[in-house]
Parts: C-alpha cells; sequence; structure tokens
C-alpha cells in the first residue's frame, strides 16, 4: 500500500538517508533554537503580570509539547512496525524514547522554576505538571522495558507494545488528572496563567517550538543510525563502515 | 515433500548461527540435526516449529508457504522442547488430561500408557517430586497421544535410561512405518533408526 | 528588528530580579540537551570501536583454526 | 471448539492449583492488610484524620497487593514450558489468557472484596464509604487484574522482572486510583459517587476489550 516507504525499509538505504538528513538538521536545529532563545530572552517586552520570569515559556511550552510529540511519533512508529511489518520502525522506538524523556525533563522543571515565584514552592502538583511526570514515568518504563533483555529483538518489540498501549492512556490519564486537579485544588491557588501572547512574543516562541521539532528530528536521526548499526553489525556493510574511520563526525 | 524448508538462517543477539540452512522432509524420513554445543540446533527447531521467525528463507508444509497454513501445520505438529512442558504441581495424570482438553485428543485409558512408560504407581504424585528422567517420560507421553505427522524433538533421549530409550526408538521406527516423520537433535548414537536416519551437520560459527 | 528590550547588559543579566529562574531553567535545558547530543555520538563512537575490536578478535581466532591442523570433527 | 476447551482446562487448572497452593493467594491477601495497618502506624492514629485518608490508603494497598500477584501469573508456564507447547500448536492463546486472568482475579481479586469488611472496621469508614469501597473493589480489581497481566506478559522473559513489572505498569494504574478513591471519598461525604463509578465500568470495558489482545501479543512475543 505505501510502496514510498519501501526503500526506507532497507536498513543500509535508511542508514545513507537519516546521515543526510542528520547532516542538514542537526546545525539548522541548533541555530534556530538560538535564535529563538536570544530574540525570547532579550528581544520581546516584559509581560505586565509575571516581569521576565515568564520568557522560560520559550522553552517550557515547546519542551512539553514536543515530549507529547514524541511519544505519539514513537507509537507510531509502533504501529508502522507492527502493521507492514517493518523492523526498522521499531528500532525507532528505542531511539526516540530517551529524546522524549529528556525533553520532559526539560517541561519539568522549567515548568516548576516558572512556578516558583508564583506559588512559593518548587514543585505545584499542578494538573500539567502532574501530567508531565506521569509522561516521564511512562518514558522510563518504555526505555527500561527496551533493556531488559538479553536479545535486543525482543526487547524492541515489548517496548514497542507499550508504546502502543501508552498512547492509548495517554489521554485517560490526561483527563483524570486533570479532573483530580480541579477535585483538589481550591480556586484559591491561581493555575499559573498562560500570559496573553501579543505578536511580538509569539515569534520567538513558534522559533522556539519549531528548534524543538528540528533538533527531535535531528537526534532521532542520529540514535536511529546507532540503532541501525547495533542491529545489522553482522551484516557485511556495518563491517565495511567499521574498517575506514569514523566519517561523519557530525 | 512433507515439510521443507529453504535458505534457512538465523541471528540470535547479533551473533549468526547459521546461514542457507535447507532440509526436505518426506514421510517415514528421521532428520537428526547435529552440531556442537552452540551451534544454533535448539534454534533451528524452534524456527521449525513456527515458534521463531528465521532472519531469512522459507518454510513449506505439503508445498504450501508456512504463513499460509499456520493452523494445518500446527495440527500436524507435536514440539517437545528443552523445557519439558510438564507442570510440577500437577500429577503425571492431571498433566495428560490438560494436554488432552486443550488438543481435544481422543480418550485413552492414561494409567495404562503412564505403566507402559514404566511410571507405573507414579501416577498421582505431583510431577516436581518425580526424577528428571520421569519428568522426561510424562513429556514423552504425548507422542503416544497425538495424532500429529511431524514430531519436532530437541534431545529427546535426555536423562532416560537404556530401557526408555530403546522403547522409544521402536516407537519412532513405528511413527515413520505409518507415514509420520521426525526432526530431532541428539548426541546419541541411534542403532535401531540407521535405515531412515539422515543427518543435517551444523558447523559452529564464530 | 524588535529593540533590545533591556537598558544595560547588567539588567539583561538580573532579568527582572528573576534572574535565578530564568537562567537556571536555560541554562540545564541546554545542559540536557547538549549531553544528549553527546552522549548519541559517543554511543556511535563506542559502538564502531567494539565492532573493530570483534572482527580483530574473529580474525585472530581464524588466524589460531588454522594455523592448527583441523581437530578431528566430533560425531 | 477449542477456544472453550482451552479456557476451561485453563480456569479449571489454575483453580485446582490455586486450591493446592494456598500460599498463591493468602500471601497477597496479607500484605494487603499489613500494608493498610502501616499508614495509620506511619500517619498517626487520629480517626478523623484516617477517615479522610482511607479511600487512598484502600486502594494503594489493593493496586500493590495485585501487582505483588502478578509477576508469578505466566512465569511458571514459562518456566515449564507449557506456553512453548501453547504456541506452537497454534492453540487459541486468547483463551489461555482470558482464563488465567480470571483465575489470578479470583486469587487477588475476590479475596480483597471479602476480607474489605474488616478494613471499614480498621479504618473507621462510615456506612455509605464502605459500601463504596465494595463498588469500586468490584469494578476495579478486574482492571487491575488485566494490567498487571499485560505488565506480566511484557516482563516474561526479563531477566529482573519484579521491578520491571511495576516500573512498567504503575502510571497505567493511576486514572484507576484517582476515580476509585475519588468515589469513595465522595460516598463519604454522603453524595453520590455513580459518575465514577461509570468511568471505571468505562474504563474496564476499554481494557476487556484491549488488552488480552495485547497480552498475546506480548507472550508470542516473549516465547518466540
Amino acid at each position: 500500500m505505501f510502496k514510498w516507504l519501501d526503500p526506507y525499509a532497507k536498513p543500509q538505504r535508511l542508514y545513507a538517508v537519516c546521515g543526510a538528513w542528520q547532516r542538514v538538521l542537526m546545525p539548522m536545529a541548533w541555530l534556530t533554537l538560538l535564535i529563538g532563545v536570544v530574540w525570547g530572552l532579550g528581544f520581546t517586552p516584559a509581560d505586565y503580570q509575571q516581569g521576565d520570569s515568564y520568557r522560560i515559556i520559550h522553552i517550557h511550552v515547546p519542551a512539553a509539547i514536543w515530549s507529547m510529540g514524541a511519544y505519539s511519533s514513537m507509537a507510531i512508529a509502533a504501529f508502522i512496525a507492527l502493521v507492514w511489518q517493518i523492523k526498522v520502525a521499531q528500532w525507532a522506538i528505542g531511539a526516540i524514547a530517551p529524546i522524549g524523556a529528556c525533553f520532559t525533563l526539560i517541561a519539568l522543571f522549567t515548568g516548576s522554576f516558572w512556578g516558583k515565584p508564583m506559588w512559593g514552592t518548587w514543585w505545584e502538583w499542578d494538573a500539567r505538571l502532574t501530567s508531565e511526570l506521569i509522561l516521564l514515568f511512562l518514558y522510563v518504563g518504555v526505555i527500561a522495558l527496551q533493556n531488559a533483555f538479553a536479545d535486543r529483538e525482543t526487547g524492541d518489540k515489548a517496548a514497542s507494545l507499550l508504546a502502543m498501549v501508552g498512547v492509548v492512556n495517554l489521554p485517560i490519564i490526561h483527563f483524570s488528572v486533570e479532573w483530580w486537579n480541579t477535585l483538589h485544588q481550591g480556586a484559591s491557588i491561581t493555575k499559573f496563567a498562560k500570559p496573553s501572547i501579543d505578536p511580538s512574543m509569539l515569534w520567538p516562541l513558534l522559533i522556539c517550538m519549531l528548534a524543538f521539532a528540528l533538533l527531535l528530528a535531528a537526534l532521532t536521526c542520529l540514535r536511529l543510525r546507532t540503532a541501525i548499526l547495533q542491529h545489522e553489525q553482522h551484516r557485511s556493510w556495518v563491517r565495511d563502515l567499521a574498517e575506514e574511520p569514523t566519517d561523519a563526525k557530525v | 515433500m512433507l515439510f521443507n524448508a529453504t535458505k534457512l538462517s538465523c541471528v540470535r543477539q547479533d551473533r549468526i548461527l547459521f546461514t542457507d540452512v535447507d532440509i526436505q522432509l518426506s514421510a517415514g524420513d528421521i532428520l537428526q540435526i547435529a552440531g556442537r554445543n552452540g551451534a544454533g540446533k535448539s534454534s533451528l527447531l524452534r524456527i521449525l516449529a513456527g515458534l521463531s521467525e528465521p532472519s531469512e528463507g522459507a518454510l513449506r508444509f505439503q508445498g504450501v508457504d508456512l504463513t499460509k497454513c499456520h493452523d494445518d501445520y500446527a495440527a500436524n505438529l507435536c514440539f517437545i522442547g528443552h523445557l519439558s512442558g510438564v507442570q510440577g504441581q500437577l500429577t503425571a495424570l492431571e498433566n495428560l488430561q490438560f494436554w488432552r482438553a486443550c488438543w481435544q485428543l481422543k480418550p485413552a485409558d492414561d494409567w495404562q500408557l503412564l505403566a507402559t512408560l514404566g511410571l507405573a504407581g507414579l501416577e498421582d504424585i505431583p510431577c516436581q517430586h518425580l526424577s528428571a528422567g520421569q519428568q522426561r517420560r510424562v513429556s514423552l507421553a504425548r507422542l503416544w497421544l497425538t495424532p500429529a505427522r511431524i514430531w519436532i524433538l530437541d534431545e529427546p533421549f535426555t536423562a532416560l535410561d537404556q530401557s526408555a530409550i530403546g522403547q522409544l526408538q521402536s516407537h519412532f521406527q513405528q511413527h515413520c512405518a505409518n507415514g509420520g516423520a521426525i526432526i530431532l537433535t541428539t548426541h546419541q548414537p541411534l542403532p535401531m533408526l540407521a535405515a531412515q536416519l539422515r543427518q543435517l551437520e551444523l558447523e559452529y560459527r564464530w | 528588528m524588535p529593540k533590545f528590550n533591556f537598558a544595560s547588559f547588567a539588567d539583561f543579566l538580573a532579568m527582572g530580579n528573576y534572574a535565578l529562574y530564568v537562567w537556571l531553567s536555560f541554562g540545564l535545558t541546554f545542559v540536557v540537551l547538549f549531553g544528549l547530543w553527546f552522549i548519541s555520538n559517543r554511543q556511535q563512537q563506542q559502538f564502531h570501536q567494539q565492532l573493530r575490536v570483534r572482527i580483530a578478535r574473529e580474525a585472530r581466532v581464524r588466524q589460531h583454526q588454522s594455523q592448527q591442523p583441523s581437530q578431528v570433527q566430533e560425531p | 471448539m477449542s477456544i472453550a476447551a482451552v479456557f476451561m482446562a485453563t480456569f479449571r487448572r489454575d483453580l485446582r492449583l490455586l486450591a493446592r497452593q494456598k500460599s498463591d493467594w493468602l500471601n497477597p491477601l496479607f500484605f494487603f492488610l499489613v500494608v493498610l495497618s502501616l499508614f495509620p502506624l506511619g500517619i498517626g492514629a487520629k480517626p478523623n484524620l484516617l477517615r479522610e485518608i482511607a479511600p487512598g490508603i484502600i486502594w494503594i494497598a489493593a493496586l500493590l497487593s495485585v501487582l505483588l500477584g502478578a509477576e508469578r501469573l505466566f512465569k511458571q508456564d514459562y518456566r515449564d514450558g507449557v506456553l512453548e507447547q501453547l504456541v506452537s500448536a497454534r492453540l487459541p492463546l486468547p483463551a489461555y489468557v482470558l482464563a488465567k486472568m480470571a483465575a489470578s482475579w479470583c486469587a487477588s481479586g475476590l479475596p480483597l472484596i471479602i476480607v474489605s469488611p474488616l478494613l471499614a472496621l480498621l479504618l473507621g469508614l462510615s456506612e455509605s464509604a464502605f459500601v463504596a469501597v465494595v463498588a469500586t473493589l468490584l469494578l476495579g480489581t478486574p482492571l487491575l487484574t488485566l494490567l498487571s497481566a499485560l505488565g506480566a506478559a511484557l516482563t516474561l522473559s526479563a531477566d529482573k522482572g519484579g521491578i520491571l513489572l511495576a516500573l512498567v505498569i504503575l502510571p497505567f494504574y493511576i486514572p484507576l486510583l484517582i476515580f476509585a478513591s475519588a468515589a469513595v471519598e465522595q460516598a463519604a461525604f454522603g453524595l453520590p459517587y455513580g459518575a465514577q463509578l461509570a468511568i471505571i465500568a468505562a474504563m474496564l470495558c476499554l481494557a476487556l476489550a484491549l488488552v488480552p489482545f495485547a497480552v498475546f501479543k506480548a507472550l508470542k512475543l516473549n516465547v518466540g
């Protein structure tokens, strides 16, 4: 059905494609991130209510969005692997999971730093932060499960199954945490209100979101190449690759 | 041609166990897979039994690719691996009843069968109290009940004494006589089966 | 080009006396992202290195086997 | 019809095993009671405080005790080679999985419900709260069993199974924990808790539809 998917199913071909994409995306990602951060930090007016502490939004929101994004892309890869029996897609699970976990970690501590001036405490059981924390547990589960087996193949299959089960549970967990938050959180503590974004602040935020997307893609390409090499190390093309000095120093 | 496999290859934990293995099995054949320890004999048997996927290669049962006739092949297969399949807490009789219920085998006189296998008096003791050889006999008792035509046995003779080995070989002969086929691995010499025996050597790859 | 929002570089650092939170979160974010990139890269290098070691070991085994007369095949 | 045959054979065998090995279902039960009595010791036995945190404690203890019993669900069959036989003979594995889950619920879920009057005593629960506890346990423990069976199947051939099972499956318990303890809390205040029960029932139906298939896939993966 998806004929265009086939060339990417062959590991050696995908290895070369990922290499090319990585050389393009990696510098672009870091550059975009730098521009977005500098713009957001220095060149936008302060928020009338939260002062300059709101600038953390340029990191917190993209990280939170792309932590969910990474999990769903992991689940999509798992689905592709299951339906079209493409082994390479299963290896992508192990590549994406640590990146998603790092994004969740970033979203967590930037969220707590951002909330500190408001709540007075480093951690607040706010609905979004709690959902992020549970998402971190889901990532830890996937990573732990993947490395728990002697045979790499079984580990990948188990992790992809867990990723698919997890993605079904994401909305359920999110909904129940939101509901739980309204139950225990009296109206007294204002949830940290998202500042009304006026256009001058919107641009750096969008750039940072793009930067995180590029970073996710670039790092996935990098880690997927390693996964391909590890899975295909008995193949001749990998062994020839090992003879000559490592090419891409990106 | 009852069963054949072409160009099988298997990779386990990044090590190539074997490549380009071809197997032809017709009614009445006994195929012994020989090779040093670690040569991948058990992995090959598990692939032939449909338990795990080969990295490359195809399996055909009566000319039809295995992926299309899974259930048909499974109905004609009896696989006994290293794991005996005998549940320790249950007695020998309960084990046989469980397998008969699952496979819906025709009822038979279990007491008589266990007696012929030299387990007289041990039928209603939990199997964990039996010796390794006796547990092996309970697991092999299925070969007297199963209608399957292809038997895939991993080291069936381990822990068996001489009388049991002789009894098992004669049962193999009888099975081949009425159109069955057997693939097995063993380090024992098989004098009684020399007529139908063919060997496949798996050499140890680094 | 939007204008620089702070009077002086010192104000920029003070970040409207939220300096600790802002710089801590941006700093940690970069540490995490750079660390992830660095570790991923190192894993690839390590793999290549391990594979070279493995190829060398196989060469040694083959060379050792060819020197000895091939042992009698076990039954 | 081999589906019914495999289901009955496995279910009857498991019940017989449970009857023979009483420790399989007594241990999680005592664990439940011990954990339950740890909380008052740790947090202090002020009656109104206990009554307030009772829903949460009951459900956390129930969750952990089901988790404790979950690891041995498929382990014995995997080690004995029974799973290998079922997969190689292409027998309907979902029937086997459902039978194991039903038997496991009888071993870990049912005793909790039977012993729940004792909880009312220990934690000084009011009448309505106790009814809510029983209702949520009736609906919630099958869901716990389903999820723990999934965790057990996923980590079957993993070496350090126990901790990994908890790590993998606990996040999926969270929605149930939230709504079950909320239901009991509502009941304690005499408020209606039908909505929470409905949500738990919905989650149970979703799990009944999806989880057996996932467990079947996980078992085949681990046996292969």
